[in-house]
């Protein structure tokens, strides 16, 4: 394992306790004002102000539903399975927190610097489902549970080709490093990308992966588990309080982490386009500026487009995402394995992602759905 | 299709029921909107099935059902018909007898009589003979009283009956 | 010292939860403690310091398998609000025997194995040395167990979709 | 076409899994159900296999009031039917009072009657676009839309009646008072805005694919299942058939005006939505139309000055049935002598599309159950009167 050097030369685990804090307490900041941020962005789509009162700007909004929430009552419904429906907020959260670990926010920045960090990332966040089901299962409620069916359904449908788009950089990293032996570390596939960041070599995986990574989120277009107009909110419906805010946590957390993972992977984390030897400052500006772009990509797409339906979003798991993801990772490999130029892997896989663009298109295109109003638009125009 | 045809005038309804209905004890007349058939409940059946199968007739369409109480004279139910073949309306006009309140159903002819039904019987008492579930629509599930009844008051103290203990329900 | 109190702790841990798996009265709880007892012994590989498997045991058996239990559990229940079922029928006496026929097996196969590796000072296996082995060395026999799966798979959805259509 | 019968229509899914069915209660309260009603959902996974409709929750008495009540009175319980159009309640009412009084109406009155209830119809339409945004799960960003071009309408209502929702604006005889000076270059801008609105939501949800994707296809109904469910309005229109009473049993001064009726080919979900935006583009035209024709008859008389103050009929009884935003909005009316009516009616449109939905979300998923739900576009003061 590689470590960093412990800060001021602590024993190892006080400074991994010291640094685990630190993480905790910034991630918080930073969920209390991605709530705010997120309610800010979504009003300015929609032609409204936000919170304006709590502060200058409401500044202090997130402060005050946070206080709001901790003093709420926590509420337990009479049927709730006592301790799978209290664990469940905790049992949500832990493997979000433990993704946290693994991240390098710049050069060795992060609580620990696995050699396995990809991997790590991907086989705690499968616990996370574990929760969600929790929650649904011990809430007594039928929406929760509904909404703990279709939130495993789909966490596992879209796993794979997460899994897969990250193992086509994963390959690359082979070619990068030297030896031909690929890497899972984050740090060093952040290093590796000092000179073009991998979505510039592998953007049908970028897309395969922030496609992905909306569903393991929840996030519209794939919110079904949560879905507020059928279900109600889903596995969290019966929850109040602390524990609500558990899951909102949980849920902005994973958002970061997942914004900061994808930078890290795809757009160069810290080390482009400033280059490996930049300044910590410089570093950890790069990686937010980078998650922040990621994150309000998704806030944008969440206020504009509507909810698919559960079976849609199977067969777009299963039938689209997964079989381009593969056939990157085997054109890929038949790439690197004759050691043909990398430029012929950039154009590959801009080929593949102008093709998912072009089948969403034509699938929108091909029902002529813009002509209705067109014909009543003025008088007559379409008298018989 | 989609031809725009001119309603028929009443008048011309009016003549086209009296040649259909002229053997049938009902009465053929007009109100200030429609033609009007009164008939008998025990007619009823007849009258509707002509009404939707003839093909001059042609009503396919059931608008509306309403009930009143027309306090000695009975309960009254008012069907309103229209023919979206032929451009025409009809209001079927049944007089059940004081204490007898029956009339068969339409539901098997007109699925859209279904809610219709339901809420004529709770409003004002009507029984409809084969409707397959006359459950209460609009009032609560286990209250057996009927507001448009004339002789039920506006402005009182209700005693919602047909629940067990009779404390006495909402003040208007 | 340390690693060795912590493999106690968690040793301990196994077993209870372990026997919460037996003994607990409802189906979801046996299912959660199962997820734990596993998830424990995911953290016994880390304190083995053998990674790779310690991941991959989080992976498969706390996500993946229990999931999936967790999923029939919910969808062939007739009631949705977990409260305890009746878990032990007329199995009960068999299930027993099994488990102590199992147990000593596994006892007597512990006990009579000569451990190669050393506790003391456990070897860091690294992912490396994993890929050579599994991809060159044993090449053939893992692509050969990957298509038994596929063909397993593609088998199970195939029958799973006649009953469907009929 | 089954008659609710009261066992299963379908046969619950042999997949040979044994599988347990589950009954979900969406409402009274839930986001979905835009009010106060409620249906119990039995599902099979996420197939619906029986819905169950309950409405009630919201139950006035209406007619109940309006037989104890003044004919002028009565009126303000009419706004509070279809709440999001009382205009257009109004007019119904109105009409019916006039038929059986043999009332008439100043030709001026007409006019603004009409442009009012055209303004209704598009306030109407535009919280369903809001809302079915909502259903379909576009995070209250079509809410918002849709609320925007309401508040403008509001405002011109407000300016008119006194009142925003609830006007109380017409009379029978003709309307309250005149419009206001600058009602002209007002109720111009308010139509570009309206057209502008219109260009948004087509941009916003027509142009997604996801929403197309979600609406197309779904719940199609024939004309012939339409008309024999009760089916009307833009639900009726949407399946192809022709046929809006504004044209095919003309009132007021509609014969006057020119306008197309939109209608849509498949009769699902997406054909509702899109026969609804055409329609309020459409009515847009009409408000256009009144506009010019009330600038020619500036001044002139908006309520008939021969009434007295105390509406007396003797008797009467007709059916009025007016385009209303939802369907087919009829009034029965039976007067028999003194100032109250007998019986009052109300054939709500909602409430004869909601006796629909049970054969439109059977064999659909749960998800498409809440936007089949939300397509009829079904207002609860209306289903419950």
């Amino acid at each position: 394992m590689l470590f960093a050097d412990p800060l001021f030369g602590l024993p190892s685990w006080i400074d991994a306790i010291i640094r685990i804090v630190i993480v905790v307490l910034v991630m918080t900041v930073f969920v209390i004002y991605s709530t705010y941020g997120e309610r800010k962005l979504v009003a300015r789509f929609q032609q409204r102000l936000g919170p304006m009162r709590t502060g200058p700007w409401g500044l202090w909004q997130g402060f005050a539903d946070a206080i709001k929430l901790v003093g709420k009552e926590d509420i337990r419904p009479k049927n709730a399975d006592r301790w799978v429906f209290e664990l469940a907020p905790y049992a949500t959260f832990i493997p979000v927190l433990l993704t946290l670990m693994v991240l390098p926010f710049a050069e060795n920045w992060g609580v620990r610097n696995l050699a396995l960090g990809v991997f790590f990332v991907f086989a705690v966040l499968g616990l996370n489902i574990v929760g969600i089901l929790m929650a649904g299962l011990g809430s007594g409620n039928k929406y929760a549970l509904l909404g703990a069916v279709r939130a495993a359904a789909q966490m596992i449908s879209y796993e794979i080709p997460l899994v897969v788009s990250l193992l086509c950089v994963v390959m690359i990293t082979g070619a990068d490093t030297g030896n031909g032996v690929g890497t899972l570390n984050l740090n060093t596939i952040a290093a590796l990308q000092e000179d073009r960041p991998y979505i510039v070599l592998q953007p049908l995986a970028f897309l395969i992966f922030f496609t992905a990574m909306l569903s393991e989120l929840h996030r519209a277009p794939f919110d079904i588990p949560v879905a507020e107009s059928e279900i109600v909110g889903g596995y969290f419906v019966e929850y109040s309080g602390i524990r609500w805010s558990m899951f909102q946590l949980t849920e902005y957390a994973s958002m970061w982490g997942f914004a900061v993972f994808g930078s890290v992977v795809f757009l160069g984390g810290w080390a482009w386009p400033f280059g490996v030897d930049s300044h910590w400052a410089l570093q950890l500006a790069t990686t937010f500026t980078k998650a922040l772009a990621i994150v309000v990509v998704i806030i944008w797409i969440r206020t504009t487009v509507p909810r698919l339906r559960i079976d849609q979003l199977m067969n777009f798991s299963w039938k689209v995402l997964l079989e381009l993801s593969f056939l990157q990772l085997i054109v890929n490999g038949i790439i690197l394995y004759y050691d043909w130029p990398q430029e012929l892997l950039a154009l590959t896989s801009a080929v593949g992602a102008g093709f998912l663009i072009f089948l969403i298109i034509r699938h929108a295109s091909a029902r002529s759905t813009k002509g209705l109003l067109g014909t009543y638009r003025t008088l007559g125009a379409s008298s018989s | 299709m989609s031809k725009t045809l001119a309603p028929k005038p009443i008048d011309q309804v009016v003549k086209l029921l009296e040649q259909r209905f002229g053997k049938l004890p009902v009465a053929i007349n007009q109100t200030a909107t429609d033609a009007n058939i009164d008939c008998p409940p025990e007619h009823f059946r007849a009258v509707v099935e002509e009404l939707k199968n003839h093909r001059d007739l042609a009503f396919d369409f059931l608008r509306n059902i309403v009930g009143i109480d027309m306090l000695e004279e009975g309960l009254a139910c008012k069907y309103q018909f229209f023919s979206y073949k032929n451009r025409q309306a009809v209001q079927v006009t049944v007089l059940t007898p004081p204490g007898n309140p029956h009339i068969p159903s339409i539901t098997d002819l007109y699925p859209a009589a279904n809610w219709h039904e339901r809420e004529a019987a709770e409003m004002v008492g009507l029984i409809f003979d084969g409707h397959p579930n006359l459950k209460n629509l609009l009032l609560d599930e286990d209250v057996r009283i009927h507001p448009l009844l004339k002789a039920h008051p506006l402005q009182k103290a209700e005693i919602l009956q047909g629940i067990e203990d009779t404390t006495p329900g909402f003040t208007f | 010292m340390a690693t060795e109190v912590i493999w106690w702790i968690f040793a301990l841990g196994i077993i209870a939860l372990s026997a919460g798996v037996v003994f607990s009265r409802s189906v979801i709880h046996s299912a959660i403690f199962l997820i734990g007892s596993l998830a424990g012994v995911g953290v016994m590989f880390v304190i083995l310091t053998v990674e790779f498997l310690a991941l991959t045991q989080f992976l498969i058996y706390g996500g993946a398998v229990t999931v999936l239990v967790l999923l029939a559990l919910m969808l062939t229940r007739a009631d949705p609000s977990g409260r305890a079922e009746k878990v032990n029928g007329p199995q009960a006496p068999f299930a027993l025997l099994a488990g102590i026929g199992v147990a000593a097996v596994l006892l007597v196969a512990a006990l009579s194995t000569e451990w190669a590796g050393n506790t003391e000072s456990p070897t860091n296996i690294a992912i490396e040395a994993i890929s050579q082995r599994l991809f060159e060395d044993f090449g053939l026999p893992f692509i050969l167990a990957s298509v038994l799966l596929l063909v397993a798979l593609v088998g199970a959805i195939i029958v799973a979709r006649q009953e469907e259509g009929e | 076409m089954s008659i609710w019968p009261e066992e299963r229509v379908h046969a619950l899914a042999d997949d040979g899994f044994e599988t347990v069915d589950m009954t979900i209660n969406v409402g009274p309260q839930h986001p979905a159900t835009h009010g106060v009603f409620r249906m119990v959902l039995t599902v099979d996974g996420e197939k619906v296999v029986d819905c169950e409709p309950y409405i009630g929750y919201l139950h006035r008495g209406l007619e109940k009031l309006t037989e104890n009540h003044d004919y002028r009175q009565a009126m303000g319980w009419w706004d509070r039917t279809d709440y999001l159009a009382g205009m257009a309640c109004e007019m119904a009412y109105c009409m019916a009072v006039e038929k059986l009084g043999n009332i008439s109406v100043p030709l001026r009155a007409e006019y603004i009657r009409v442009m009012m209830v055209e303004l209704s119809r598009i306030l109407s339409h535009f919280m369903f676009f809001g809302a079915f945004g909502a259903d379909v799960g576009s995070f209250g960003t079509s809410f918002i839309y849709g609320w925007r071009e309401r508040e403008r309408i509001y405002d011109f209502f407000e300016e008119v009646a006194g009142d925003r929702m609830f006007p109380t604006y017409f009379r029978p005889g003709g309307v309250q008072m005149d419009l206001p000076e600058n009602y002209q270059d007002r109720v111009r801008w308010l139509l570009g805005s309206i057209r502008q609105g219109l260009e948004d939501f087509d941009g916003l949800l027509v142009g997604n694919e996801i929403f197309v994707e979600r609406c197309r296809g779904l719940s199609p109904v024939t004309p012939e299942q339409a008309i024999a469910w009760g089916l009307t309005g833009p639900c009726l229109r949407a399946t192809g058939y022709k046929f809006d009473l504004r044209k095919d049993e003309p009132y007021s001064v509609y014969p006057n005006l020119k306008f197309d009726i939109p209608t849509g080919a498949n009769g699902d979900v997406f054909d509702r939505f899109m026969v609804r935006m055409a329609e309020a583009w459409q009515s847009t035209l009409i408000v256009e139309q009144c506009l010019d024709a009330l600038s020619q008859m500036e001044g002139e008389l908006v309520l008939n000055p021969d009434l007295p103050k105390t509406l007396r009929i003797d008797s009467g009884e007709c059916y009025v049935r007016t385009e209303g935003t939802k369907g087919e909005y009829g009034v029965y009316a039976l007067a028999k002598g003194g100032n109250k009516p007998y019986r009052m009616k109300l054939r709500s449109p909602s409430f004869c599309n909601l006796s629909a939905l049970r054969e439109m979300v059977i064999g659909t998923y749960v998800a498409d159950a809440i936007i089949i739900l939300g397509s009829l576009d079904i207002v609860l003061g209306e289903v419950d009167k």
